[in-house]
């Protein structure tokens, strides 16, 4: 079993997945969105490469009206 | 006459810089942001709701061919906090832009202007093409500029405060010193706010709250951009100096006499 | 949005009203003239150079087809002056518009209050539509309109001295109590000086000097154009209220925060 | 002998004329000037009946560039 | 150093004339007084309570001996209104000293001009000392020293309004212009207000309100003395001029010199 | 009624803080303060001239038995150079109080705040009551207060400047946020500016340039002196709130009317 | 019967008086007032020979606090 | 020979001495000055103490006016 906070919450997963797929199964869309892993930002190109490991920290963001 | 504004080695034909918060709704901000002639758009970089993952974002609203994208780091008390969020925007938005906001107070949001030149720093390095929100004070904008910033953004009064420019001294000193883009920011409430500031040489401003929150936003852009258009074309024409004392716009003499009807 | 100002029963689009001295050409006056967008246009009354009668006036120079022609009354230190002047200057334009000035001071070229009042119940009374050049002074104003004139024209600061508006506080109270167009005059020196008295709810401004002995008077003149414009419609837009503590413009919720790099 | 008060200044006439032929005289172009005549402003179309004497004060006058 | 006051042949060493209205407390009002040093009394004339017209009025709580009783016209909106009043406080006060207010306008209580110069012309007729209150209107100042006024008293902001002076830039011409003693009443909030006026050369400053209605108006009314006091000494001590950059108060040469500890 | 400011420890019964570069004579000082009733005194620490190492030097001229020397560490661009002239200036005053200045900028003396607070922090360590001169930058002002210096003193314009109090926003929330004592300094010109910042809650004042250049440095010493009472009391007294319209100051009812005389 | 209107209010008298003896019937301190008679102001040392009439119109004013 | 640097210029000295000396030999008041020696402040107590060295540099400073 595969512990992980992601923007904030504690989530799980039964098996291990990479960081795509883990996305692509919230139906995220990709265009929109980056990725902190751990506290690094992840490039797009580079999510099928990140599997995701126990105690992983995951920021997923997208842009909002800001000043 | 061409009087582009180039930062980041972009060219710009508008000074004025859109603020896309604190919209009544998103038709609102598609409208405002239209009807204001900007360019170049300010995000913030927020987690995404898992629970909704399918939400439309201000990427579906706008047409990004048309904009400039300029991810912010608002929210980021931290020099920390900061670079992490300002490389997420840069990943969410495919620039290297970014407004620099560093803001322990969460009353009057004033920046932290030792940390906000630390992170600067960091993101010159890294490649950033960094607006830094600053204080207006003189000597940490000559910091910013010599730490490699594209601009600086001193501040005219507190966020969204709609108190004006209260820094116009200050702002003078900035301008005079500066080789690069001064950029007011924060506080503007009406156009003559933005017109004063391109007056006294300021290259641009950015306008958040002013429109977002007027009655009529779309037309309070376009207010807006008048208002940039006319401190701009001012700033250019030479304005007169002030004296203190009147100088009559008719003619002195030659002034007709009446004379009495005769007895 | 159709937002019309209407001045002794005509029509105007233009809220900017234009002088025709102190340019250093007719060129400059000319071309300033067209990039102002101005509708109604004053002029002073002289005598004519016996010794060259034949030398051209503004009359030659401009289509008066297309502008309304505000003759003033400039020079006049007494009631019976200006009223003689008013007179022919409603020969000289056949029109019965008239810019009441009444000035005996040449220092500081500050109006005459009590004989500005005298003049203007006798020029209303000879179907005049007057224009009153005024101190701020919200009194007086009252008087002025219920004497039956077309506007009142409070000044910002001394005619021709660039110190812009000085006269804020009392302007707002004589727009609260107008029910004729508020029309600032004297002193404006840039656009954000004209932006700002629409943006109180002046219905118009009259700016000469500002132009005529700018850098580039046609310039300076399209300037003031997107000034007049630009306070206008912030008029209409509603702006914001002032607040005395800041107001996010980012979301401050919902921010991503760095997790460290696992050990 | 007709002295006159034109603009302030003095001048004299031969013989007794109307205020159109005396405008006329001067070559002044009626369509641009008004005329103070005796501290009274004188209509345009009534130019050819005033006739001028001994002591009369005119003022003619045109617009110039004012604010 | 002597440095009178002089108005109306008498000499004042204060140069703050204080008010005796809105105290909330008779009390109050006598500790101000005492506090203040002023040396000249504002009092205004009301009809006597005839079901109880022995009470208690002014006269018996303070010494008159000590004080120049300034009766004023407040209330009157008309010349008529005032000159009536005015004569009813000489014969109360037993004085010639009469504060001259005509004012028509309940929400904003500003004075009218013509109606004001009107009035002064007449009682000065009369051998009154008149002390008008006026808009800072430098021709309406003129008008009145020609008429015979004891002093010009130009208004600050509006009374009771605590917004302070708005009216720098007329209150210095007044000043220029003026040979009889320049008083600026009304709108006062805080000494600095008082200190101000002087230092630009008004001879004293009229106080009511600011000090009445302090939470603690015995210390405020200190407070005013010494703000007085401040602004006299600083307008006959010269003060120094505006630079638009900064001079060091400190030796720039001859600094010390930190060395490396030798290797 | 007890008001003691105390800083380091120490308390003072005067909120004028005196600097004594750029007075004309010696004379001119001592006298200056004398008048003054200062308690703490600023000084400079310059290289002893080695070919008149005898001359006299300000300790000969004060009795520094009453009076708090300050010394200062003006003429200081680098934190390295300012902790080298603050420790030669403790041994100089055989005091730990320091007015700790980093200025890198000779045109305007606008203060380095990230190189101020970073020397701040050294000399709090090293035991020293660290006052120093900042922009009135509300953040700086919070991390100077958390590094443990005694008092912020922000700057109200440039140096010498005389321009007065440009930061009355900056400085009110400044004080608002601050548990240590707030000293306005830098661009002060006449008591009013020094009223108006205890007015608003500031703790005291440093003046120098307004007093030492006045063309009458004792008597200018005096209305400082004045003018920091009278703003002082004001503070304690409660000031009126400011209202947007009018309050009269005289009753409203029972104004007495004239009656036409009976036909 | 004598009507008068005194500070803005009817008032009556069965006989006759003087303005002084009117005032000391009210028990009014001399000293601290004047008189507006018919819009004119006595001066206090004619209060005797001020005879009232029918129809008099009286202001008895006294100071107070003011600015 | 010892070489000094003394407040910016070069100074020398025959022979070696302490500051305390050093000082006196100029005639400066010890009350009012303090010393700067290689960057070091140097207590007044313990000028007899410090030998002066070739290519030491001294700061010899006192008070004057500042604001």
């Amino acid at each position: 079993m595969i512990r992980l906070t992601v923007n904030g919450k504690a989530r799980s997963l039964e098996d291990s997945t990479d960081l795509e797929s883990y996305l692509v199964s919230f139906g995220v869309n990709m265009k929109h969105v980056a990725v902190g892993y751990n506290g690094e930002v992840v490039k797009k190109e580079l999510f099928p490469e990140v599997r995701l490991r126990d105690g992983d920290v995951l920021e997923i963001v997208r842009p909002v009206g800001g000043g | 006459m061409s009087d582009e504004l180039v930062i980041g080695g972009k060219s710009f034909s508008s000074r004025l810089i859109l603020g896309t918060g604190r919209y009544r709704t998103m038709e609102d901000m598609v409208q405002a942001v239209e009807a204001s002639g900007a360019e170049m758009i300010t995000v913030a970089i927020r987690r995404l709701d898992l629970d909704d993952p399918g939400q439309k974002t201000l990427l579906d609203y706008i047409d990004w061919d048309r904009y400039q994208m300029l991810p912010n780091t608002a929210g980021c008390a931290t020099v920390e906090d900061a670079l992490f969020v300002a490389r997420l925007g840069r990943e969410v938005g495919k620039t290297d832009f970014v407004k620099l906001e560093v803001i322990p107070d969460p009353k009057y949001l004033f920046p932290d202007g030792a940390a906000t030149l630390e992170a600067a720093r960091i993101l010159v390095q890294e490649g950033f093409v960094v607006l830094p929100y600053v204080h207006a004070d003189p000597v940490l904008a000559r910091q910013l500029e010599e730490a490699g910033c594209a601009t600086v953004m001193p501040l005219g009064s507190a966020i969204g405060s709609g108190q004006g420019i209260h820094t116009v001294e200050e702002l003078k000193i900035i301008i005079e010193q500066a080789a690069v883009p001064v950029v007011v920011d924060a506080g503007l409430a009406v156009p003559s706010d933005a017109s004063e500031a391109l007056e006294l040489g300021a290259s641009a401003v950015l306008v958040n709250t002013a429109i977002a929150q007027a009655e009529d936003p779309a037309l309070m852009a376009e207010a807006f951009k008048h208002g940039v258009a006319a401190g701009r074309k001012a700033y250019l024409a030479g304005r007169i100096a002030v004296k203190h004392y009147a100088a009559a716009s008719s003619p002195t003499t030659d002034v007709p006499q009446p004379a009495p009807a005769r007895s």
